[in-house]
């Protein structure tokens, strides 16, 4: 019998990290202890709990990890509220990976980066963030501009303030939505806060959040100059397959989920507004 | 080419049954005709053809993908799939046989769907040309020949004989098995046969309906275009047509729980349906319009697209005589086309 | 009749009385008409259709239009205006916001009877109400009509309009004297494994297309239980012999008491299972026990299902009734 | 699954409602009447709770038979409750039937919360009558049988 994708594998769950009052950062690794598969930044899983669904998931850790691969899952719906309950130890399912992936090392080499993070848009956002880390020397600057509802709600802050703000060469922008007592960071929406930054048009962007956010930011982005080229994102839509067969993730004639999920704008132009 | 008399056909199902499972399209009850499995006695049936297309034996309305046991935090994965057992499919019409090569492209693509593969490695599709096409039919407007099928091989019923000719190396398996009962001929009655079908063929109501607006224009101008509002208006979101087509191969994939374990399946799915999208956050097609839209764009776009200009139908018919409201794939064709 | 129906129309959009027309529209062929909603003379003028091939019932569609900007005009049959007024007392239309016009109906020709006679190739059809000339592609022939009608007409329960603002032709009358029942009883009068046997042959069929659901007029919940992931039984498909009972039965159990008897669902399915049989069964069994009731005939009795006596029948009832062990 | 015709078991469920049956079937077991163990009782708040559907599912999850027992009728705790519930039950015990399914599988009995020995009596006959008509067949779910 010839294998067979749909047919997942084990991995279990090894660390379970409260990272805001809704996510969630799930270490998993297979049974043998071992990483499950290889991946490229952005691309992701089909993570299950038989019985209660099948969801596709960004891996947010950098391959440059070589022990496990990590999940920061935001709880919206029935698979993920399961998710939310698991203790460590817990097996679930997962199969993969899916995807195109970011192209770190083609249009990203060698480019000053700008990345742009919305709420959980940070998760898939992260594994590039890291991987550049890594891999310094390929890469120019990295500034990294995220926001968040709340203080609370700014997904991996930790990671943040304690590894990444402290890098050389990476400026970090944080900003919320409302004040809040014990912030005194930037208090403002992002699209707001990129343009207040302008942030040189020379960099390549990559961007996730929420539609609103994107579509805001985007805008911004022209506005400075930016052209929709030099601009990448990454997008979720139901799927059901992640193999492009089930027939359901399509945008036009791309399906998020093989010829995605990291798309350019300028291919985003070419099709439907269906998403 | 080979032939048998028709008197011998009973012996002739009865070779190939010894053989392996032998499937072909015979009268029920109701005087419609589905694909049955042959028993002595069962007679090939008349009709042009199938209510349900042949792509039940390759992609079924369920597969059981895996189960798995849960106890407590750990999960065990039952891979229960088995190599398909040989069979032989008869009296496949030539549209239904092009809908396998469209159903290959999905789902032989990388990665190969391995419940499908198997069927298809081990299934023999022994085509029957048409003679008497009806109305719905335009296979032609697809470049389908309806008297000249494809498939592993292809037969031609004339009054006295059974006319049979390999196509493929499976195909020239098959006439292996039963070379017994056939004798070798030359093609003159195929070939009048042929000739007089295409004489109907040409006169076929849809014979010549024009799909050059689906090629000449962009994706976008088709998708934005204000037509699908007044086309989609009457659709009752039922899932015949999806469920009826030789092409439509959407699916969905769910659990069942039994009590002492999970079963994982794939079932038919249709974009038909108002949950097919739905996410725990978000639906990207909420609308009846934007449903509507993605079944024809997907046939009539998208897979062309995707496929080196191939559209995702074969003009069988089937959607036309079955949709419960009378629209279909001519309607849409015609009614962008009229622009012209 | 099409003149006449298109001269209404036609003055009503002009007068201002309505802004669109729900009716049916030219196919392909004389038999495939499809409901379509018409906002100006010229659409009207150019496709719209009153004739003996426009079997489908326009009373569902009520539900979604009744609620947009503006009166819309609708032309109903004799059992669509059941089907409307059963929707009108479950307060799923908004009656103000609708013009009905009644529209004699002799009996519906299914092109799906007529190529089941053998007959093939239809391309066109013409019917005098009497007879119907076939046009195929091997030549014409004459089918009578009462042979050409589905199960839905042939077995015609009224033709008489329960709800209409105007009528065009004469109003007909209620026809007790249908055989309705007949198959039902047929099938009563099995024994318990020829129904068995009966039941499983048809629903094994079934390809769960949601086709009789969704055309049902009776089914207008905004959310049905077998849409809900939660239920267990949101199946896409029947994996089994009992997931495609438990459809039908409990599809047929949610319309019990509400079922009009337009008989689309039969008419719609793609796999030609006598749905219409279930619901027989349930307005056959409302009218024995709890005495004869037609859903949609009126707008204020109680449903036999949400309505009670305090000496009704005990279930125990069933063990007594006729089909051997 | 390995059915010996001697010592075969059903599997019953019994929906009783939670002011009179469930209550009888208490007083059952506090007198000490017995009734078999193959009965499983689901408590449900009134016979009217009774959903279609439930009588399906529990013959999906392995039943062998269902059955339903409410205040009698007029005595409903929620007044009229049980004259619906007797309604809804009459149509789809006559629909089961009219499908080929076995009739007396399905039952409704009014038991009252004195009626402790009717209950178990009730039980017991019910438990006869689907012993003798064997494993539920023609409304089973193979996947929901027990693996043995």
């Amino acid at each position: 019998m010839r294998s067979e994708t749909l047919i997942p594998r084990i991995g279990v769950v090894t660390d379970i990290r409260q990272d805001t009052p809704d996510v969630k950062t799930f270490r998993v690794v297979g049974t043998d202890g071992n990483k499950l598969f290889e991946h490229i930044p952005g691309q992701c899983a089909m993570l299950s709990i038989p019985g209660v669904g099948e969801g596709m998931f960004s891996i947010t850790s950098s391959p440059t990890n070589r022990e496990f691969m990590e999940f920061s899952i935001k709880k919206c719906g029935c698979l993920t509220s399961w998710l939310h309950m698991m203790d460590v130890g817990q097996q679930i399912t997962v199969r993969g990976p899916y995807g195109n992936g970011f192209p770190v090392e083609s249009d990203f080499k060698g480019k000053n980066l700008l990345f742009i993070a919305g709420g959980i848009g940070l998760a898939p956002l992260r594994s590039v963030i890291n991987y550049v880390r890594d891999n310094r020397a390929n890469y120019g600057s990295v500034q990294i501009i995220y926001g968040s509802r709340s203080m609370d709600d700014l997904v991996d802050y930790k990671e943040i303030i304690d590894e990444w703000m402290k890098d050389d060469g990476i400026e970090v922008n944080l900003t919320i939505d409302r004040e809040q007592e014990g912030w005194d960071g930037h208090v403002g929406f992002v699209p707001n806060y990129v343009k207040e930054l302008n942030p040189d048009v020379s960099k390549t962007v990559v961007m996730c959040g929420p539609p609103i956010m994107i579509k805001f930011t985007l805008a911004g982005l022209k506005e400075l100059g930016f052209i929709e080229t030099q601009v990448f994102t990454t997008m979720e839509l139901r799927m059901k397959c992640a193999i492009g067969k089930c027939g359901r993730c399509n945008i036009g004639n791309k399906y998020v989920c093989k010829d995605g999920p990291v798309f350019r704008f300028d291919q985003l132009d070419l099709l439907p507004n269906e998403y | 080419m080979f032939r048998l008399p028709v008197s011998k056909m009973d012996e002739f199902f009865g070779a190939i049954a010894a053989a392996q499972t032998l499937y072909l399209p015979a009268d029920g009850k109701d005087g419609k005709a589905s694909y049955v499995k042959w028993e002595s006695g069962i007679a090939l049936s008349k009709a042009l053809n199938t209510v349900r297309s042949a792509k039940d034996f390759f992609f079924p309305q369920t597969t059981n993908l895996c189960d798995f046991n849960v106890n407590g935090k750990n999960i065990e994965i039952i891979d229960n799939r088995t190599e398909s057992e040989d069979f032989v499919v008869f009296g496949v019409r030539a549209c239904d046989a092009r809908s396998f090569t469209i159903l290959d492209k999905v789902f032989l693509a990388e990665p190969v769907d391995s419940y499908y593969a198997t069927r298809r490695e081990h299934g023999t599709v022994i085509t029957m040309a048409c003679t008497a096409p009806e109305e719905n039919c335009f296979c032609n407007v697809f470049g389908i020949d309806a008297a000249n099928p494809e498939g592993d091989a292809a037969c031609w019923l004339t009054e006295n004989y059974l006319y049979i000719n390999p196509i493929t190396e499976k195909g020239r398996k098959f006439i292996e098995t039963v070379k017994g009962l056939l004798e070798e001929c030359d093609s003159a009655e195929v070939d009048a046969q042929k000739a007089a079908t295409k004489e109907i063929l040409d006169r076929l109501p849809f014979a010549n309906v024009n799909t050059d607006y689906f090629r000449k224009n962009t994706l976008l101008d088709i998708f934005n275009s204000d037509k699908w509002a007044k086309l989609s208006e009457s659709c009752l979101a039922c899932g015949t047509c999806t469920f009826v087509c030789p092409t439509c191969q959407c699916y969905d994939i769910k659990d069942y729980d039994t009590g002492h374990g999970v079963k994982r399946y794939r079932t038919w799915d249709s974009c038909m349906y108002s949950d097919f999208t739905k996410m725990a956050a978000a639906n990207s097609r909420t609308t009846q319009l934007q449903r509507f839209r993605q079944r024809f764009m997907h046939k009539l776009v998208y897979f062309p697209d995707n496929n080196e200009g191939e559209f995702g139908c074969v003009g069988c018919g089937r959607c036309l005589s079955r949709c419960p409201i009378s629209m279909n794939i001519i309607k849409v064709i015609k009614n962008f086309g009229e622009e012209e | 009749m099409q003149e006449q129906t298109v001269k209404r129309a036609l003055e009503l959009l002009a007068d201002g009385t309505v802004n669109r027309v729900l009716g049916w529209k030219t196919g392909e062929f004389a038999y495939d008409t499809t409901p379509a909603v018409f906002t100006s003379a010229e659409e009207v003028e150019k496709s719209f259709i009153y004739n003996d091939f426009c079997g489908p019932n326009l009373s569902k569609y009520l539900i979604k239009e009744s609620r947009k900007e503006g009166k819309i005009l609708v032309f109903l049959k004799p059992c669509d205006t059941y089907s409307f007024n059963q929707l009108c007392k479950e307060h799923r239309l908004i009656r103000e916001n609708i013009y009905v016009i009644g529209v004699p109906c002799t009996g519906k020709v299914s092109a799906e009877k007529i190529k089941s006679s053998g007959i093939k190739g239809i391309t066109g059809m013409e019917s005098d109400g009497e007879n119907v000339t076939v046009h195929t592609l091997y030549g014409d022939s004459t089918v009578k009509k009462s042979d050409a009608m589905g199960a839905k007409c042939s077995t015609c329960k009224s033709k008489k309009h329960v709800a209409f603002d105007e009528l065009i032709g004469e109003d007909g009358e209620v026809n007790n004297d249908n055989a309705r029942f007949e198959m039902v009883e047929k099938l009563e009068a099995m024994s318990a494994d020829e129904r068995y046997e009966f039941w499983r042959g048809e629903l094994s069929k079934c390809i769960r297309c949601n086709a009789c659901r969704n055309v049902c007029p009776a089914c207008s919940c905004e959310n049905c239980v077998f849409d809900n992931p939660e239920s267990g039984i949101q199946q896409r498909a029947a994996v089994n012999s009992f997931e495609e009972n438990m459809f039908h039965l409990i599809r047929a159990f949610h319309v019990a008491g509400r079922c009009t008897d337009c008989g689309e669902c039969s008419r719609v399915c793609p796999q030609n299972i006598p749905l219409h049989l279930l619901n027989r069964k349930y307005i056959k069994d409302i009218n024995e026990f709890y005495g004869d009731y037609q859903a949609g005939a009126d707008l204020d009795t109680r449903p036999p299902l949400n309505a009670y006596t305090f000496d009704d029948c005990e279930p125990s009832i069933v063990y007594k009734k006729g089909g051997n062990e | 699954m390995q059915v010996n015709e001697n010592n075969f078991r059903p599997k019953i469920v019994a929906f009783c409602c939670n002011w009179c049956s469930y209550a009888g079937a208490d007083l059952a077991g506090t007198n000490r009447l017995n009734y078999p163990a193959d009965v499983k009782i689901i408590r449900v708040p009134c016979s009217c709770r009774v959903n279609p559907m439930f009588i399906l599912r529990a013959f999906q999850r392995g039943a062998d038979g269902v059955i339903m027992c409410g205040c009698h009728p007029g005595d409903c705790h929620y007044t009229s409750g049980n004259y619906f519930a007797r309604r809804r039950m009459t149509l789809l015990f006559s629909m089961l039937d009219y499908m080929g399914i076995e009739r007396e599988r399905t039952r409704v009995e009014w038991v009252s919360a004195a009626e402790g020995a009717k209950f178990a009596a009730t039980m017991n006959e019910f438990v006869e009558t689907v012993t003798a008509l064997g494993e539920n067949k023609r409304l089973e779910d193979l996947r929901c049988k027990s693996k043995q």
